[in-house]
């Protein structure tokens, strides 16, 4: 038991912070949305594939380094401090699906070469994801209709339901097959993309998973720890700019930082962080050590999303009306930690299904 | 107490509604629609419903009201908003200016701008906020220098919505040294030279305005009050503001859309639902309180309803952005309740910042507020 | 819609708070519990019965003088702020439930000759309550075991399944019938009562009421509007209580109240209270004005639950160390608020069955 | 990171557990709940685990401890509370007081009062807050005179547990003028001529004391530190209060209690379990950061856990007063539930109180331990 960040991940992470880069970020989100959905070239894409950053936590077999889960949730928590978007998030989960899945797709995907966007994972039970049929040789046919976030991504990734509803794929599909039915009203949301008879590639299905037992181990419960991740960062990058913005604005011949209200709820906002902080590194060193992850993969999903609920609204109000223009750009973590909070779950279903597993668990 | 409406109220409420379904205005609103930008331009809008007499329907007819008592008022804004009206123009023109002006102007005021105002042919914003004075508005720095008989106003507003497209603003300046003594109100009229209007872009749907004022020429017909005696008009117009009556619309408009969409309900649904429901009643209630209080308006009853209300309404517009899961659900949701649940949570920070920060209703709830619960001569809680 | 409290209610409640004594309430709270689970004689009874109170709210046929729900939820008020129990709650119900069954127990408990303690309301669905069966003209057996919070009651007043699980009614039991199988730990929390076999009169059977819809509106519906407005009054005295204390209570040669941390959630609490006490008064004005009041009903308890959970709770940390003791008797309201919030049915159970109703509630 | 537990330290837990379970202890555990009293006497209970050498684990033995490493000692503390030993006067007496003597006491004063902590004969407590000194302990009036070789103190100390029937006191006392560099720490013998304990009742299981110091003795040897140089040994010693494990041990206990009495879960409770049960993991990583962190505790990292620790267990002595409904269905709960959960919930606000308030923990937190988001040199919250 040393629950102490290790010198060699402190390290990675300042590598990873020091390449992301958030200029013209928040302008982006204040401008009208373009026509076409589809996000701007992704400079902080090119740099983490400068790092290989995609071969941490991939098998050695296909050119990976196997640094472990850990390791990737690192660059998500990363990414969250930053407040950027990023196909890594995507990226990865592709990896373990096609790892788990023995996908020829797995040597491209490690090499960086396929910018990847995730939809569909939104419900904890996959009511509504697409289904797939196989078209003879020529690969699937993908009938259903998806939120999508737009963005620059090469390739979307999705559960499918197979052969009826008996399995659940992990499926692969060039971006440009989406048909577009409804486009985002403003940044920051998502459109609808319907895939009606999308066709594609027989390789496109990267891994089956049982719909019972896949969603909280497996790629999806790696997925769900990565996401953890990522939202802890979220959390951590709004906290730190909102604790700038305290300690620079005076109001009433003083700090804000000064006043006990606003000190006192952000030193709660820390306290949550850290808790989630500590819970997420644990989820991933329990998958890494080859122990069993579900419960622990759900509950600090959960969590993350609830403390980067929190702390994206308390961060808003602390910087007050400047924080939802470019003067003060905390809206950078309020916007996208509304999409990251429900990606891979409702935080109230996630919390129904770890307790439904917590009454029957010697470890509570 | 009594929670009901009467048969007039009632039939009132009717054919107030009936007049909102009116094909003038069922057109103009497609119109602005139809504009398909984040932010329309709605004083045509206005402008009909300024002739249809919908507009300042509590002022009294000499001044181009409808002559209504609070409760009808209320009624018509209700009724206002729950015919799809973007309300924004009308709460600052309306109910925060015009009102303001009605019960502190000079009859030359009055008439120079109450029935523009009530036709929908004049509008107005309020100027209070400047770069480094938000909650602490004794710090704000914009000076009104005497020039003649009126003033010269030298500063910078910020974060004021619609000021592109109003006409008047009321706004605080310094005519003198001191925090709050040194204070004095004005009207400005925004297509005066000196003065430049310029956008912040804004997530929400509106975006906000910096309006530089350099030089600008006020006369003396445009003071309001005594000349270094702002402060508590100031105080009594920030009042008039936080009836909560807005915010709690839009809480009711959301929160409806929520409902409305979800097709198969379980039970933490449903526990959220009838939480937000109760709380939105409560929040109606408590506003109500407030709009039929009279003209002098309780602070800390204001406060509270301020408070209350948009707390509620931003934590419907975050439920919003959960129940339905990722994008609202908008595989199987319509488009037009997921573009108004969407633009809900983009507009939700800013319901807690405009017209007083929850921080401010709190510290006024807080001292004045609490004292109510102390054994008579206990407190100084007011001074503080 | 006039919102303002009348001058007549307004000195209605002066009168009952002038008349209710919190003296040696605490120091009991404070001792070791009685073997015997009977509270001590209660002078606030008396005093109420003084100002004819069971009365306000009772038809004028039965000695009442029909001032409505909105009379007796004052009283109930009253009652909470001064964190005293009283009798008085039970009766009301009791007088509701007479009425409704036309019980020749009427005017007994209207002249308030019988002091009453509830139990077995705790679940909105009864799945728990006892049963009764009919033993000839002898009376009614009733079988069952409940939590019941020793009081100095004459009788107890609770649901029983009638006829198998068609009916459900409501019964006045001599309260020295109960046989208790589990004694208080300590003061402020209940003891189970075994009703195995209890015998009584025929005319101990109040009201019939319908199951599914008896527990919103009618006898069981004013109740919970009663309970809200009893509970809304225990936040209201542990507000005032903390407020004071606040006040005097100086650190870092301040008074308490001036750090805005404390200023701030004290005057929150202040906010929730007055909502609640707002929707309490409605919830009452529905049912006296004889219109639906089953959403109102549930809901106002529901979120006076909450109201009052929260505030006894930050008056508990607000108060330190010394709200635990005789010093700062804050714990007076926190003890108490915790039987009451459950006493007619859990808050997440109220809001659930609220919520199916809003969903087809044209009003929402 | 390393989560787990080593195979040593896995056979270790083994072994403490086994201890427990010796029929020493069960006995004195049972003579223990047969007092029958709220607040029983637990220190021959106490004697027997001090024999079976299971009190201060991680002391060295040259002072009677099992010279064992700090997860080791985190590991036994942990099967103390499981095995249901009431773990008050271990944490006061070893976790508290004798490791502080431990890390800032002189020779002497560890040989004179360890080995018979360790041994279950000898009980200390904490003894600094007073009437008008709770979170503000630098207006502390207690005074140190000096009295030949020694000093005589003179005050009253509240709040205080178990003081009727402990030994020694960490008493804080003003040995000098100014706030913070006037105090100093004293051991004193709770049983010398002019102590005073009464109790004063709580609704807790555990009453509280008042000690009454008039004139008390105390001799050279029995000062910690430097004379008025207590301030920052009482900073330390609040610091090692703060491992939260307590707290997180007793969330553990009343959630699993309620967990285990629930026979029909609903999804609301579900959820609301499942909630509870990753924030007390989370907890228990907290206090093992501050547990496994060195002798040097991080102020920060301690009230963090201390915080959320405190507040967890708050929260779910509260969640268990409602999910059952009323009377902690005890009905069809056994009695032995019912009464732990009652008891929580009696006992709960005090914990958000004990060994620094939330509201303290959130100062600390809230000054340094923000400072760690700032870019470097941009902030003097450390002073504030």
């Amino acid at each position: 038991m040393n629950v102490d960040i290790d010198p060699v991940q402190q390290r990675l992470g300042q590598v990873v912070s020091a390449r992301l880069s958030t200029a013209g970020l928040d302008e982006a989100v204040l401008r009208a949305p373009d026509a076409v959905p589809r996000g701007p070239a992704d400079r902080n894409w090119t740099a983490l594939r400068d790092i290989d950053a995609p071969t941490f936590d991939a098998p050695l077999e296909a050119g990976g380094v196997e640094l472990g889960l850990s390791a990737s949730t690192l660059i998500a928590e990363r990414l969250g401090r930053a407040g950027v978007a990023s196909p890594y998030l995507a990226v990865a989960l592709a990896i373990d699906a096609a790892a788990a899945g023995e996908a020829e797709m797995l040597a491209s995907l490690v090499a960086g070469n396929i910018a990847v966007a995730a939809a569909g994972f939104e419900s904890v039970t996959f009511e509504s994801a697409p289904s797939a049929a196989v078209a003879d040789r020529l690969g699937w046919y993908v009938e259903g209709s998806l939120p999508v976030e737009p963005s620059a991504a090469d390739a979307v990734l999705l559960p499918v339901w197979l052969d009826g509803r008996d399995d659940l794929g992990l499926i692969l599909l060039g971006y440009d097959t989406l048909k577009w039915t409804a486009l985002p009203a403003a940044p920051g949301g998502t459109g609808t993309a319907k895939l009606s008879g999308a066709l594609c590639e027989p390789s496109a299905l990267l891994c089956r998973l049982a719909p019972e037992t896949g969603c909280a181990e497996g790629p999806l419960g790696r997925a769900r720890v990565r996401q953890a991740a990522y939202l802890v960062g979220l959390a951590h990058g709004a906290l730190a700019a909102t604790v700038e913005h305290a300690e620079r604005r005076r109001q009433f011949d003083r700090p804000l930082r000064d006043f006990s209200s606003v000190r006192f709820r952000l030193g709660q906002a820390h306290a949550e962080i850290e808790a989630a902080r500590l819970l997420t590194a644990r989820a991933a060193w329990l998958a890494d050590s080859g122990r069993p992850f579900a419960v622990a993969s759900t509950e600090v999903l959960a969590l993350a999303a609830e403390v980067a609920r929190d702390t994206g609204r308390l961060a808003m109000q602390v910087g007050g009306a400047r924080s939802l223009t470019a003067l003060l750009p905390l809206h950078r973590f309020y916007l996208r930690i509304r999409l990251e909070v429900t990606r891979f779950g409702r935080p109230d279903q996630l919390w129904t299904t770890a307790g439904r597993r917590r009454m029957t668990d010697e470890e509570t | 107490m009594e929670f009901g409406f009467t048969a007039d109220q009632t039939r009132f409420r009717t054919r107030v509604r009936c007049r909102f379904a009116d094909d003038r205005v069922r057109d103009a609103l497609r119109r602005v629609r139809a504009q398909g930008v984040r932010e329309p331009d709605t004083r045509p809008l206005y402008r009909v419903l300024g002739d249809l007499g919908l507009l300042a329907v509590g002022w009294p007819a000499e001044y181009g009201g409808g002559g209504r008592d609070p409760i009808e008022t209320a009624i018509a804004i209700e009724e206002l908003v729950r015919a799809g009206i973007p309300d924004t123009m009308h709460v600052n023109t309306i109910q925060i200016v015009g009102l303001f002006l009605l019960l502190a102007g000079t009859e030359e005021q009055k008439r120079a701008h109450l029935p523009a105002m009530a036709r929908g042919e004049k509008f107005a914003s309020v100027l209070y906020t400047e770069p480094e004075s938000g909650s602490d508005l004794g710090s704000l720095r914009t000076t009104a220098t005497p020039d003649g008989d009126g003033w010269r106003l030298h500063g910078e507003k910020v974060f004021s919505l619609k000021s592109d497209v109003t006409d008047l603003g009321l706004c605080a300046a310094r005519t003198g040294p001191g925090t709050y003594d040194g204070i004095s109100l004005f009207l400005v009229d925004l297509h005066a030279d000196g003065v430049r209007v310029e956008p912040i872009a804004s997530i929400a749907d509106e975006d906000f305005h910096r309006i530089r004022l350099d030089g600008v020429r006020v006369g003396a017909g445009d003071l309001l009050g005594e000349t270094g005696g702002g402060w508590p008009l100031l105080t009594r117009a920030l009042a008039v503001e936080r009836t909560g009556l807005d915010y709690t619309l839009k809480a009711e408009r959301w929160l409806r859309a929520v409902r409305d969409g979800m097709p198969d309900p379980d039970d933490l649904f449903l526990a959220g639902l009838g939480r937000n429901a109760a709380r939105l009643e409560a929040s109606r209630l408590l506003s109500w309180r407030v709009l039929t209080g009279g003209p002098d308006v309780d602070e800390v009853a204001a406060a509270v309803a301020k408070l209350y209300s948009s707390e509620l309404a931003q934590e419907v517009a975050g439920w919003a952005a959960e129940v339905y899961g990722f994008g609202y659900g908008r595989a199987w949701l319509d488009n037009e309740r997921v573009d108004l649940l969407e633009a809900a949570y983009r507009e939700a920070p800013g319901l807690t910042l405009s017209a007083g920060t929850s921080e401010v209703m709190l510290q006024i709830i807080g001292s004045v507020g609490l004292d109510a619960y102390l054994p008579a001569g206990k407190s100084d809680g007011g001074k503080r």
